[in-house]
């Protein structure tokens, strides 16, 4: 796969949509429920993306948004939550209904896994082969039969159920903080993000803050998703709301709420798209609005209080095998006596 | 004399009683986490809540939002991603108990939570299957909860394994020995399974409930236990637990949405400027 | 597999290698090169362990140790080093040339893969198939065909190479610090450790530092291993020496050298073994030990100097949701205001 | 007139030469790494050294001691484990070259690190594979160094597949188009692979090499390009970056063994109380 190695790739959420994103792509969300790419996908509805296809383990109102507005044609999903209970039509219902999409029912450990085996290069994994008697395995979707398949483990005789893997051609993330080269850095519920990130073909990176490189060196236990992976970094702060991002700001449910109700029809939940995703330009104008609808205190209640983790240390015991002195620590040596020694010992070749 | 309590109190306080200290529970939101955290500050306080979002050993302060909201705690012992939950911790047994909420189950405690109605002309699409395949076919023990779904005599679409069609119907098709659904719990009753046919029975009524409204809401000849109990209530110090733990859980969805969204108006309004 | 769910695990390394080993065991170093567990593997020595099977990536000096005591007599590996270089004879070489070990040969990738494939419960993981045309895939060794076998992938037709998942009785590992209930903590190289640890039935771990759980769960993205896989917790600085813990101090390669250098002939690292690894009661005698005899400050040269991580926050925006003044969050309500509500809108029931 | 150099010093920039800018290398350790950090302190400041052990985009100070060996480098940008190296990493084509030293090799570039003499009744067994099969496999060229190994006829042991019999049969065996070994550096020339039949050929002689020396170690009759060029000697500013970062490595293995175990003894009893 295309490895991406500018080591500055800022970039705005409208230039990444524009420059990477192709209609009829397939996708990924390396987010789910928390921590939501949403400033991205909302550039996804702001530019008319169209038929796309989208894989996302759990929705949570992203998948309602891109339905309402024709973006995604084909979803493959394991889960879409529904705030106004289970007996309300959603967005999706209406969709599925009308023939507007088209849908493939997984588990949550079964799509991951489709990604996992897409990301680890193999066309498939094993999965819990205990499922096989549910509707999930034996009615098919769109996919057909590129999904499940029964084989017998080599070594046993066991029969054994394995899922194909898949290599989205782009994904959206969220993430806490990333440098200018993409090394994008995710803590709190990890969820499905690696394994998304790493099987997409690029990732479209957007987090709350640029930090620099020696951050990421200081921590790459945090790395999520390694720079060569990422095509685009979008610094956008509350690029995740209304949902969480740990350390930053908890869910607001309130505002999420006043989507979830709009939804009760069509109409209201396409003005409730026009108002907060195709009417502020980007990120920051929609937070603007909401600071001027709500207020700012509004905004800052959500805000995290610190709890910071106990650091690892990275330290060893030198920087350098020359110490203060310049004798190397390895040899005992000062570098004249070192290439004295060369000398010495008929090691010295003049090539000339 | 005891508190009065709502039955979202009677329903999460009796499911609480199924956990057992020490014991690993998956556990999602709602009355299903008020039940693992009500045990854990009760009878079982070494017992380890998990979430498929792979949060292992949080101690939250409030009902998470989801299965990936971590916004409920501050730290947890162990953090790793939802395909390690299903591998290294479900499959390979260390789960004892899941708790479930039910939309549609049959006499062998099969689940739907995927549509209603013929899937492919159907009305609603439910949340879909998420983890609950896995988990109720991997994990020892299914407890589940169920107080706006219905029982059915057929699914329309069978989104996870109960007992299959009864007897030893589900380990023939590779599920661990002994898993399965343990108990049943509704607003009206208590409901186990017959250790060899696997059929559902009523075992305990709750206090008030009635024989007969709970068969007239079970579509098939429900069988019931020789000697019916009667569900505990909640104790005052469980009801007192709760409300400060999960005050939205306590009152149940129809109340909750009417005063959240008061409170969000509230929100909105107070600082627009 | 056995949970172990004791509070606290703490324990000397001679009590956790007398109550959980038992001769014939089959076992995995979860670590491999970097942060090697010494001082377990030469508690295994002290007690004259026998015909115990190990696992290892890549062996150091723990498998010459082993060998020349005579506690392993089957060997699964990729790699061992060979810090004298390729032409001189090794402990290894002589036991297996004397039929006192028997070998598996496999590669880094397709042992830990094994290891892998045990952790997650699943019989076969893929590996890659290239490797089939070598040696290592077709010569074989004492576990005979129960390592690789090939198939087809179900989707594609194409043929694949899949590797037999394993799970030993037991893990050896050391960290930089872990709880006492076994949460144990890691960075620097990852390297086979998770895997090794988490496809192990039980997992005695040595750490640098016991910490609180409240360190543990500060920084979760540091777990390494989950306190549940962990039957022992042994608090062991210097528990690596002479390998190198980042954050505590570099490898002693003077030391090492010392016993490379008494690998010439067996009854030199015999006697280094008798030294060093049966003379010593414990590892702080060992450390005492190697302060009399090379001075204190020759130990302390080998200190890391601090090298911090830029912590992860996280934080979130209450602790609670009642607020200071007993007022939900949510609800907007006291709790005497919201029991009022509960009865007003008829939801209380009376038990009695 | 340039500066003298050590026969290391010249196989370690001749190997540098090969890695381009902005490209992946696994390396190892010794000549290997330190023919990498003199790329990345030259022509190719943006490749991007990973080892398999899991620590990708290393910037040492000095040359690790062995692939998990993190004391060389204050951090790095990603920290993964070993699977992930070789299936996130290079099974997905990312890794554009992997340096690795040679035990022993014949002539289509196939290698043995595992056994000296017939495996069943062996004298020495080697390092073993370790990650040399799938890299040599999978990345997209290997760049081969020898400084103790030999040439034969036919391998002990078949660890690392080069060019299998030659022509086509390792891409037809499954490894990716265009991958294999693309150059080996002895301690006399440099041997590339012919482009149809795969077969090795001498390319380049090293300053004050005979051909008839190169010769007497290959065991077949070697090939030999038209145009026999000379191995560039290493500039003044490549030999002091060797120097300053990788010494031990610059004064080959023998002298290295001779002087270290003298600063060993010195370090040991300097301090003895």
């Amino acid at each position: 796969m295309e490895k991406f190695m500018d080591a500055d790739k800022r970039m705005t959420a409208r230039e990444a949509v524009a420059r990477f994103v192709r209609d009829g792509d397939s996708f990924v969300f390396a987010n789910c429920l928390y921590c939501m790419p949403l400033a991205l996908t909302h550039e996804l509805i702001r530019q008319g993306k169209k038929n796309l296809m989208a894989f996302q383990q759990g929705g949570i109102e992203e998948i309602d948004q891109l339905i309402l507005s024709e973006v995604i044609d084909r979803l493959v999903i394991a889960y879409n939550f529904r705030a106004g209970g289970p007996r309300i039509v959603s967005p999706l219902d209406r969709a599925l209904k009308g023939g507007k999409v088209v849908i493939e029912e997984m588990t949550n450990h079964t799509l991951l896994s489709m990604m996992k085996a897409g990301a680890m290069g193999y066309p498939f994994l094993p999965v819990l082969p205990g499922i096989k008697v549910t509707d999930v395995v034996r009615r098919r979707g769109f996919l057909g039969d590129q999904r499940f398949a029964e084989i017998r483990d080599p070594f046993t005789g066991a029969e054994m159920l394995v899922v194909k893997g898949y290599n989205p051609d782009f994904a959206l993330m969220h993430v806490q903080r990333a440098d200018r080269a993409g090394n994008g850095q995710l803590w709190g519920a990890m969820i499905n993000s690696k394994w998304a990130a790493l099987a997409a073909k690029k990732v479209i990176l957007s987090c709350e803050e640029i930090v620099e490189t020696e951050v990421i060196m200081s921590s790459p236990h945090l790395t999520i998703v390694p720079a060569h992976k990422v095509c685009a970094v979008v610094e956008c702060p509350w690029g995740a709301h209304p949902s969480e991002v740990l350390g930053h700001y908890d869910y607001d449910f309130p505002f999420r709420a006043l989507f979830v109700g709009s939804c009760a029809n069509p109409d209201g939940a396409r003005a409730w798209i026009d108002e907060w995703i195709r009417g502020p330009a980007d990120r920051q104008a929609y937070i603007d609005q909401y600071c001027r609808r709500f207020g700012k205190k509004t905004l800052d209640a959500f805000r995290a209080k610190p709890f910071k983790s106990v650091p690892a240390d990275y330290g060893s015991t030198f920087s350098l095998d020359w110490d203060e002195e310049g004798r190397s620590r390895t040899m005992g040596l000062t570098m004249a006596e070192f290439i004295a020694m060369l000398g010495e010992k008929g090691a010295l070749i003049d090539g000339n | 004399m005891g508190t009065k309590y709502t039955i979202q109190e009677l329903i999460v306080a009796r499911a609480a009683k199924e956990l057992h200290d020490r014991e690993f529970v998956v556990i999602g939101q709602g009355i299903a986490m008020a039940a693992g955290v009500l045990a854990r500050k009760t009878h079982a306080p070494n017992a380890v809540i998990l979430t498929e979002a792979g949060l292992l050993g949080i101690d939250p302060f409030k009902v998470p939002l989801h299965i990936a909201d971590p916004t409920c705690t501050r730290g947890f012992t162990y953090s790793c991603d939802m395909i390690d939950i299903f591998t290294t911790v479900l499959n390979q047994g260390y789960v004892d108990a899941t708790f479930l909420g039910v939309g549609q189950i049959d006499r062998y405690g099969n689940m739907n939570s995927s549509y209603l109605g013929d899937p492919d002309a159907f009305s609603i699409r439910m949340t879909g299957a998420g983890g609950a395949p896995e988990f109720v076919g991997y994990a020892g023990r299914a407890i589940l909860t169920m107080s706006g779904g219905t029982f059915v005599e057929k699914l329309d679409y069978f989104t996870s394994p109960g007992y299959l069609t009864g007897g030893n119907t589900r380990y023939e098709a590779g599920m661990p020995a002994g898993s399965g659904p343990s108990v049943l719990i509704t607003t009206r009753g208590v409901f186990k399974f017959d250790a060899v046919t696997k059929e559902m029975y009523l075992a305990e009524l709750h206090p008030g409930a009635t024989l007969d409204a709970v068969r007239a809401e079970v579509p098939w000849d429900l069988k019931v236990a020789d000697t019916l109990k009667t569900t505990p209530a909640p104790t005052g110090e469980e009801i007192a637990i709760l409300r400060s733990f999960a005050p939205d859980v306590v009152m149940g969805r129809k109340l909750q949405l009417e005063v959240v969204m008061q409170q969000v108006i509230n929100l909105l309004t107070q600082n627009a400027g």
